[in-house]
């Protein structure tokens, strides 16, 4: 299982899935009707290291976030 | 030397305690940037949120920055409500030279605008709104876009 | 907005004043840059003389400039003895906007080294030593030598 | 009369003299032991103007000084 949280502003709970790698998890996520809107504006780590491959291997306990824009300061 | 409080900074406190640090040390050169909430389009407060694992490693790369000039980086900031006219980010730079640190700081705090993970919103009765239009999508955002 | 003070700056002070003076006035961005006297080559202080309507003409210069973008400069400087480990100077620049802090910071602080009509002493064993080779001769120097 | 004063290190008393303009002032502090190394590196201002003209006129009652280098902060 892959734990997946929410960051900021998408206000959802985090939640728990089965994924191999980014790409299926992000056809589960595209599913969640709350998600859509912001898929195409976050960005992505895994275990705490942003990442830009959608191939990125998950495995079990791995940890994911999802980051909308961010404004520091 | 990341420090993160609830709520609005003691930005006179942390101004003191850092000036005593680095002092102490010789650092001939000192510069600081405060972030303070204007009283602008009828908000009482600012709102923040804060990812803080990557904040720190974040962080982490601009002390290792800072040090292979002979400089360090401090930084604070808030989380949770700062209201109009109270500060809610503070950061400074150390150098024994002065155009190091005025050039660190420049550059350090573009960044921090562009890649630290914190949301901001704005508070108008009491309600929490995500300040989207001032927001930066972080640097490979949309990779689960598919 | 320009202050002259016999010895040492009391950093924290200023500081607090300053800080106080632009919350209210709702300047969202406050960048300050303090200069510390370093303990190297054996100085036990360094010592300042000023010469004070040039010095307050030049800065009028920078306070209008600095107008033009909606922002304001502050400094403070000693006169006389200031020991190693204190302060001799403290500039600011307070606006609405980050950006036109930071610039308008740098910019002032080396236009005040290379114009400000200060000399500056290395103080040992009591006695004022010129420094000479850290000076700089100002815009228009050798005009007298026929 | 002109009023003439020596900044910084110079370490000279401030002295009256006359002359019409900063040409003449310059020929009159040439002959002063104690002025000459320190006149090709002042910078001058007549009441409290930076000028650059051996031409500037002096009048009576105005306030030369001479500047050597300078290291504030």
């Amino acid at each position: 299982m892959v734990r997946v949280e929410f960051l900021g502003p998408i206000g959802k709970e985090a939640m728990e899935v089965e994924a191999k790698d980014l790409r299926e998890l992000a056809q589960i996520l595209k599913a969640d009707e709350q998600l859509r809107g912001w898929l195409k504006e976050c960005a992505v780590a895994v275990n705490d290291r942003l990442v830009d491959d959608l191939d990125t291997k998950l495995h079990d306990g791995d940890r994911v976030v999802l980051l909308p824009p961010v404004c520091g300061g | 030397m990341l420090e993160i409080y609830p709520g609005e900074l003691e930005v006179e406190a942390i101004f003191s305690r850092w000036y005593a640090w680095g002092a102490k040390r010789n650092f001939g050169a000192w510069v600081t940037f405060v972030g303070t909430v204007r009283a602008e389009g009828g908000i009482e407060a600012l709102s923040f949120d804060i990812y803080e694992p990557l904040l720190r490693s974040w962080f982490d790369g601009w002390q290792q920055r800072a040090q292979e000039v002979g400089a360090v980086v401090r930084m604070a900031h808030s989380r949770g409500n700062v209201p109009v006219h109270t500060s809610s980010y503070m950061a400074a730079v150390f150098s024994p030279r002065r155009r190091v640190a005025l050039e660190l700081l420049e550059a350090f705090v573009e960044d921090f605008k562009a890649n630290a993970p914190i949301w901001k919103y704005d508070v108008r009765n009491g309600e929490r709104i995500y300040a989207k239009d001032r927001s930066q999508p972080l640097a490979g955002s949309g990779l689960l876009d598919l």
